[in-house]
């Protein structure tokens, strides 16, 4: 039985909408003992690890799913007859780190840390669903309160935001990019 | 048109009036933590005279750091008291803070970026086979912003029906039932449609509707359309105003 | 290379959206000899017949697809139907926004409101919980009157109803619509 429930396991990862997660495969298979299926899980993820697949299970926004490996991109793209995908401009990126850093955060807060005024491009990152209105601020003005969304998560392959560096790994980040410039 | 970044600086070397800071920082070589604002402001306003063209928008946020220079700068001529909390109050420190904030950002959108490339060239299923008894479709995600589109959208969509919104006027059934029966006691019927579009608001409309719904239902008065697709007539019913209470 | 070949066989078939045949995966894979192609391919057909995977590939309308195995479609259905239960559907969403913006309000005027009768809609956001009834109008009929619950404020991450964006807001936000798409 152990072999079947890796296999169904699997089954379930490759028809799901979204990653899956080990709660959920759980919440499925509700019949099986917990550890058991926990185990099969396991046992599945890593009989994924090895190099000799062409799909891989991967991690994103706290759950798994079947994603094929960046190298062979433009066969694919060959295959689907699709261009690149539009990238984010540097403005957007720069005010979903932002974001990401100090949510919930304004549309003020977040024209002050960039130094520019980012009310337009908050609006593309809001239709684009990178980002989610939460609430609003106690504050004058009860302005809007913004945080990065699930979609968030999936579009940069993030498992969670502890995925992002933390502020202190930046600041070393930062002093190393410092003096290699001085060189 | 260029929108809302356009008194960005786009050089090769650097963008944005802050990095302009940071890359003159960079260049001198000076501690961040220690900036000699005369340089600073010597090397900006080199900067604007090699231009031959300058954009006031774009200009803009470099004066407003300029004077952010300035100020700090005379404050920093000014004597001053020494006292336990000076390290907040030095009015470097703001400018510091935030242009350490803008490099973490800076930083962190240069990781987000080399995310978003790899994560674009992974595929993935986006599709799964038709379960036999079809649910509902979903939505992707579901956020306040949603929900206040959905409800906007609808609202524009009654919107084009020619009836205005907005307006926050209280309205209640009972009112509107009587202003409908005054209307109809002094002439002799209503026109459905006429009569809806002169109400202000949607929700007055919503209210008016709802009151001839309720009218009709109490047999008070009777709505009668002529021919199809044409306009529904709302007569009172006369043995009704005897018998029952509007 | 050949190891390779497979895998990247193994990712075609996976993203394509139709049964793929060899004839248009050697298309795709115009830079590789043929023979290579066939022989990866049927290297991959033959790796996945073997009955130790959840997901086989099966030839169907004169391509090949992955596909899950007949046996585990009960555990497939009951996920499909938990992951379309967890998300509010557009019709949900409309009839939930009706009720935000214009509780206390009855069913006949929610349907007013939606142009199409929200009775059944209403009821799924009441077994959710998103909804509830809090008395009847004093009306002909006494219908019941419905106004969102404190679920509906932790769903949405609302301290209160006066957190909901505005209609002045919302319009702030939309009307670059065509703008910031181009980001």
């Amino acid at each position: 039985m152990k072999a079947q429930l890796k296999e169904l396991i699997e089954s379930l990862v490759f028809v799901s909408l979204e990653p899956l997660s080990l709660d959920k495969i759980k919440e499925v298979l509700e019949e099986f003992p917990e550890e058991e299926v926990e185990d099969a899980f396991l046992g599945l993820v890593e009989s994924y690890s090895s190099n000799q697949k062409g799909i891989q299970i991967i991690q994103s926004a706290g759950g798994y799913l079947f994603s094929t490996k960046p190298e062979y991109d433009i066969w694919i793209r060959r295959l689907l007859q699709i261009e690149r995908k539009n990238k984010l401009s540097p403005a957007a990126l720069e005010t979903l780190a932002a974001v990401a850093y100090h949510q919930p955060i304004t549309q003020a807060e977040i024209s002050a840390i960039r130094g520019v005024d980012s009310s337009h491009t908050l609006r593309g990152l809001l239709q684009k669903r990178l980002i989610k209105i939460v609430g609003r601020k106690k504050s004058p003005g009860k302005p809007l309160i913004y945080r990065t969304s699930e979609k968030f998560l999936t579009y940069f392959g993030l498992n969670s935001l502890k995925d992002l560096p933390t502020k202190e790994e930046l600041e070393k980040i930062l002093e190393e990019e410092q003096t290699s410039e001085e060189e | 048109m260029e929108t809302a970044d356009c008194y960005q600086v786009k050089l090769d070397v650097f963008e944005g009036p802050l990095d302009l800071l940071l890359f003159l920082i960079k260049k001198k070589k000076i501690d961040i933590h220690d900036i000699p604002i005369a340089v600073i402001t010597r090397e900006y306003l080199k900067y604007l005279d090699r231009k031959d063209q300058i954009n006031l928008d774009r200009e803009g946020e470099f004066l407003l750091i300029a004077a952010l220079l300035i100020h700090i700068k005379s404050q920093m001529l000014l004597p001053r008291e020494k006292d336990s909390r000076e390290d907040e109050d030095d009015p470097r420190r703001i400018l510091i803070d935030s242009l350490i904030e803008h490099q973490k950002i800076k930083a962190v959108s240069g990781l987000l970026k080399d995310k978003e490339e790899e994560e674009s060239q992974r595929w993935k299923r986006s599709f799964t086979p038709p379960l036999s008894s079809p649910e509902e479709v979903e939505l992707a995600e579901v956020s306040l912003f949603d929900l206040a589109q959905s409800f906007f959208t609808l609202m524009k969509r009654r919107e084009q029906e020619n009836i205005k919104l907005i307006k926050e006027k209280e309205y209640s059934l009972d009112e509107k039932m009587k202003e409908i029966l005054d209307e109809l006691k002094a002439k002799d019927f209503l026109d459905f449609f006429v009569y809806f579009e002169q109400q202000e608001s949607l929700e007055e409309a919503l209210l008016a509707f709802f009151s001839i719904l309720v009218l009709i239902k109490n047999r008070i008065v009777v709505a009668i359309q002529e021919h199809l697709f044409h306009t529904i007539k709302v007569w009172l019913r006369k043995e009704a105003l005897e018998t029952k209470r509007p």
